[in-house]
């Protein structure tokens, strides 16, 4: 990963330099282990700050639209900023949905692809270490992570034991969409049970179900870090806060809980790419990929496609097929 | 203290289902008509809401309809093809499933919530319809998932 | 402990419609506990919350003077959930009002001084309770000159119509009422605010000016309100924000460290100069 | 009677007593680490955390909670019935952070009855910190590990024993009430308990922290502000964690004339949160709304409480999912603004 990070603040600088781009977003370092900020660069000297290693979890492409659309209120010719931003797989796919939908111009746009390995799950990690505050991580040779807690409670772990889960599974190690890349591409894993999670919860008695789905969504705050965090979610008024009219009420209760999820799930429905980021934000660690990866398994059984792999090719749920399944439906 | 502010019945004697359709209007309404004119008896335990198409139906009407306490749900559109809009079915016909898939997935018994293509000369088939989801529903008794109890004065 | 959240029930007395798109209304509200119409002893200037239970509440301007006993009067603007309802209410729902809450008009410092009362719009509730009160027999004498100015888009859009021309007929009133486009039978001036208290030129001399109204009037007549030599610390203003509790809990409405629900409405313009512009 | 020593083995003899005639909340494990909950067994309660995922204050100002009730047009107030409390292991600044509460729902006279009452019923036995983590900084607001502000009983863990000072009548009585697990405390104990916060004070690494009011107000038109707000997401993870914020948002609900009028947290990181009807928005950008949080507990609070309304617990620091950390804000904000202030 190192020799990327040193590519990669070298281009960006060069960018900076060049004017190519007026800011570049990318990531830095974090004073929380297993953690990374979101860092823009507008000189060459920002760039130096610009990290890449396994603890960038989060989606860039979410902070794109509010760079790259008119000001509200602004008076007068308005151009967008020329925006940089470093794309990971799962990052470039966003791109691609977030263009496919109006939301940010392509050509306002220079995209780094980086090949990524994938990204560790700092919740997964913490659990290691019981309920002492994980103080240090540190990146060993051979893909290897040692832990540190605040009462010297120390674990080594392979990588691969503590990653996302949709890093995991994941089938675009490299950027989809990108002016140049960074780092050699990693071949696709096609051996892995992608939706395993999925297929082992649909197994379990509907009771179980119902009570891992409650438990989960009782831990919710409302604090909509998950929403924040989703390339998706560029709604300027989110039915979860609507009140004219008011689908939810403002409250934790659980049932007000489970709708916001079931709901904010369901706007997934063919444009997650299972980046993590929502994983990764949430302060509760709420376990969000049980509910958008059931939507994302159907959608890809029902409908076939591969969200965000190109340009070219419609939403799932823009377009329809006279074939489509009727299995569901109910025969008097 | 909590108190339910709707007369939400136990299973005990008396209890009848209590279901809410969102009916197209084009067909489903029309085929729901058909049945009332013609005499076709069907219990009164479905509220008809009636939508301009199958494709209108927000998928958040059918959670919120499950929060509010209804014991199950019918959505009805024209048969593929019969569409007044040509396509408001088809494109909402991928929103059910996902749907469907996704409350049965969390933990909503399957038998709450039921699609179906009714066109407006299928009165009769209306009505079987109909009853077989009011039974369906009655099997698995009364709601008690995803249900906003509202703390009010008794 | 008294619970400051809970509204005092009262009566819609009565609703007239106050302009001819039908989205202001006022509501005369009667309380249905004497004691709580003793207990809410209110000076002009302040606001309360118009609570519908059910819908929400939402801060509205005070519109009656504490000289007019028995009723309180709201003016409301449709533009919100709560409004909405109010305006589908019928006369005799029972809703609740809280508080009187926030500052008043210095009404104490305004004595033996000039009065200039500027308004705009629908925003001149408050100000009508001003006028309402410094022009009671009991008060008039305490008061200099008064001016009115006061403006709207059209004349179907003016409030308190009948009140307006009763005004005008008095000695010891000058009333400017102005509007920003006539109609055939209109016979007043016509004009923005701004340019009618340019031309009304009253003195600044021992006097205090108080302006209310939306946003791109308040930014054109307060050069104009400079000119004329109203210092910042005479010339008082009423501002609006967001606000939810009314009683400086909720954290939603201040303007730097003032909480515009409690430390205000009513700011002089030296005060608001002291906080930083986001309002 | 106000210093005790309870041996490691008595804990669970002295919590089942507190926990017999009172409501018992602690730390239990979490998957995000150690959270507060109401104590079932108290074998589960945890010792060995640095801080909890999310504050304690949900205790006195819960997230959720009813303020009237209606039926028909007549509405009835619903002051909670709060059972009395033990908020037991809650660190020094948390406890620090409830005293700033009471300022907001106690300001001016206009007394808040339902934070009031719960916080009348709520006893607090703090726990002194030894190991603070890389993210606290409480002396750097006035505070320190082994701080008693806000605390009825200050514990101080001496590795086989717990030291129990009570530190005000309430804390004297809930000790008198503890029966005879804990035995009178020698002179060395509270010696030792003395060198631990001193340890544990030596290991924070001092931030500088703008005490100027008015000085940060003028660095309100620098464009600082939109360039720290570019990583932020403007979720609400930040505040609904942190120990002081107190906003909150009032709603009705309710279906065919019955129904409830609720409180439930706010964040000002929300634009909803001062959108007026008009479609006026006083705080527009992301910019904006960060300005809003640190001013509010730097500048403004301050000046209307007298205190920063920060105690330095890092969970914004932890929590906020684009990395941003409130101790760069301060420090960029304290070169921004000329006069800087030192660790108050």
């Amino acid at each position: 990963m190192s020799e990327i990070q040193e590519q990669l603040r070298r281009r960006v600088a060069e960018l900076l330099r060049e004017g190519t781009v007026d800011l570049f977003i990318g990531y830095a370092d974090a004073s929380v282990p297993l953690k990374s900020s979101v860092h823009v660069a507008r000189s060459a000297q920002d760039a130096e700050a610009l990290v890449w290693n396994a603890c960038c979890t989060s989606n860039l492409a979410a902070l794109l639209p509010d760079l790259l659309k008119r000001p509200s209120g602004f008076r007068g010719e308005w151009t967008p900023p020329r925006v940089g931003v470093v794309a990971k797989g799962c990052v470039s796919r966003s791109i691609v949905g977030l263009i496919k939908a109006h939301q940010i111009p392509r050509d306002a746009m220079y995209i780094i692809g980086v090949s990524c390995g994938g990204m560790v799950d700092r919740h997964r990690a913490s659990r290691l270490l019981g309920p002492a505050e994980l103080v240090e991580a540190e990146f060993l040779k051979g893909d290897r992570l040692r832990l540190r807690a605040t009462n010297g409670l120390e674990r080594e772990v392979d990588l691969a034991e503590v990653l996302l889960g949709g890093c995991r599974e994941c089938g675009h190690h490299n950027a989809v969409l990108a002016d140049e890349s960074i780092g050699d591409p990693i071949p696709p894993d096609d051996d892995i049970a992608r939706f395993a999670d999925v297929q082992a919860f649909a197994e379990r008695p509907i009771e179980e179900r119902w009570q891992s789905f409650q438990e989960e969504v009782s831990r919710c705050i409302r604090c909509y870090a998950c929403r924040e965090a989703c390339p998706n979610c560029y709604c300027t008024e989110c039915f979860a806060q609507e009140t004219a009219p008011q689908w939810i009420g403002v409250t934790t209760d659980l049932s007000d809980l489970m709708l916001f999820h079931i709901g904010r799930a369901f706007h997934q429905a063919g444009r997650c790419v299972d980046c993590g980021a929502c994983v990764a934000a949430c302060p509760q660690g709420i376990d969000l990929r049980l509910l958008n990866q059931k939507v994302n398994h159907d959608v890809k059984s029902l409908f076939g496609g591969d969200v965000g792999a190109s340009l070219d090719e419609p939403e799932p749920l823009m377009r329809f097929e006279m074939t489509d399944d009727e299995g569901f439906m109910t025969e008097p | 203290m909590t108190d339910l502010t709707k007369g939400r019945g136990e299973r005990g004697a008396g209890w009848e289902p209590r279901i809410v359709a969102f009916l197209c209007n084009w067909c489903s309404y029309a085929g729901a008509d058909l049945a009332g004119v013609s005499r076709i008896q069907y219990p009164p335990n479905v509220r008809v809401i009636r939508v301009p198409c199958s494709g209108r139906i927000n998928p958040l009407f059918i959670v919120k309809a499950l929060q509010s306490g209804m014991d199950g749900v019918l959505v009805s559109g024209c048969h593929p093809g019969d569409c007044h809009y040509i396509s408001g079915n088809l494109y909402a016909r991928r929103k059910f499933a996902l749907m469907k898939s996704l409350l049965e997935y969390v933990g909503i018994e399957p038998e709450r919530v039921h699609f179906a293509w009714v066109s407006a000369a299928e009165g009769i088939r209306f009505a079987e319809l109909l009853l077989g989801v009011i039974e369906t529903v009655r099997e698995i008794g009364p709601a008690t998932r995803m249900i906003k109890e509202i703390e009010t004065v008794r | 402990m008294n619970n400051p959240y809970v509204p005092y029930p009262v009566r819609i007395d009565r609703i007239t419609i106050e302009n001819d798109e039908r989205d202001l209304k006022s509501f005369e509200l009667v309380f249905l506990d004497p004691a709580h119409e003793k207990a809410f002893q209110h000076a002009p200037g302040q606001f309360a919350e118009l609570s519908v239970l059910g819908t929400g509440e939402c801060p509205i301007g005070i519109a009656s003077s504490p000289t007019e006993t028995g009723s309180l009067l709201f003016t409301v603007k449709k533009t919100g959930v709560v409004t909405e309802e109010l305006h589908r209410s019928r006369e005799g729902r029972v809703i609740g009002v809280r508080g009187p809450l926030g500052n008043s008009f210095p009404i104490e410092r305004m004595k033996g001084k000039d009065l200039v009362v500027v308004g705009g719009g629908f925003a001149f509730t408050t100000l009508r309770a001003l006028i309402r009160y410094v022009i009671h027999d009991d008060h008039r004498t305490d008061y200099g000159d008064v001016t009115v100015i006061y403006g709207a888009r059209n004349p179907g859009e003016l409030l308190y119509k009948a009140e307006l021309d009763e005004w005008r007929s008095r000695d010891d009133l000058e009333a400017h009422i102005t509007v920003d486009e006539g109609d055939e039978n209109w016979t007043g001036h016509e004009g923005f605010v701004p340019t009618v208290l340019g031309d009304v030129a009253p003195s600044a001399e021992d006097a205090l000016i108080v302006v209310c109204g939306p946003p791109v009037m308040i930014k054109f007549t307060l050069p104009v309100i400079e000119r004329l030599g109203f210092a910042p610390a005479d010339t008082i203003l009423s501002l609006e924000m967001r606000m939810k509790c009314g009683i400086g809990k909720c954290g939603r409405c201040n303007i730097g460290s003032k909480y515009v629900c409690k430390d205000g409405p009513v700011f002089t313009l030296e005060q608001l100069s002291g906080l930083p512009a986001e309002y | 009677m106000n210093e005790l020593i309870l041996g490691k083995t008595d804990l669970a003899t002295f919590l089942s007593t507190l926990a017999r005639e009172r409501r018992l909340i602690a730390p239990l494990d979490d998957r995000t680490g150690a959270s507060f909950g109401v104590v079932g067994d108290v074998a589960k309660v945890r010792l060995d955390y640095r801080n909890t995922s999310l504050s304690a204050k949900g205790v006195v100002f819960p997230q959720t909670e009813t303020l009237l009730a209606f039926r028909d047009g007549g509405g009835t107030e619903r002051i909670p019935e709060a059972p009395e409390t033990v908020l037991f292991g809650v660190r020094p600044c948390d406890a620090r952070s409830l005293t700033m509460l009471d300022k907001v729902f106690r300001w001016d006279g206009t007394e808040d009855p339902y934070y009031l009452e719960r916080r009348g019923r709520t006893t607090v036995v703090a726990l002194a910190c030894n190991e603070p983590g890389p993210t606290c900084f409480c002396t750097s607001v006035g505070g320190s590990p082994g701080d008693e502000t806000g605390a009825d009983v200050l514990a101080t863990d001496l590795g086989d024993a717990l030291l129990l000072r009570a530190v005000t009548d309430r804390g004297e009585v809930l000790l008198r009430g503890a029966g005879d697990a804990a035995r009178p405390a020698a002179a060395a104990a509270a010696a030792k308990a003395r060198e631990l916060a001193a340890k544990a004070e030596g290991r924070l690494t001092p931030v500088t922290i703008p005490t100027d009011a008015e000085g940060l107000v003028e660095a309100f038109e620098a464009d600082v502000w939109s360039d720290l707000a570019l990583g932020c997401l403007g979720c609400g993870a930040c505040t609904y964690s942190c120990p002081t914020c107190h906003c909150f948002d009032i709603t009705d609900e309710g279906r065919k004339g019955a129904g409830r009028r609720v409180r439930s947290w706010d964040t000002c990181s929300f634009p909803l949160f001062t959108l007026h009807s008009s479609g006026h928005n006083p705080r527009p950008t992301k910019g904006a709304r960060l300005r809003q949080r640190i001013l509010h507990k730097f500048s403004y609070c301050p000046e209307n409480f007298g205190e920063a309304f920060c105690v330095g617990c890092g969970r914004c620091i932890v929590n906020c999912p684009s990395g941003i950390d409130i101790r760069r804000i301060l420090e960029r904000l304290v070169e921004t603004t000329s006069k800087a202030g030192g660790s108050v």
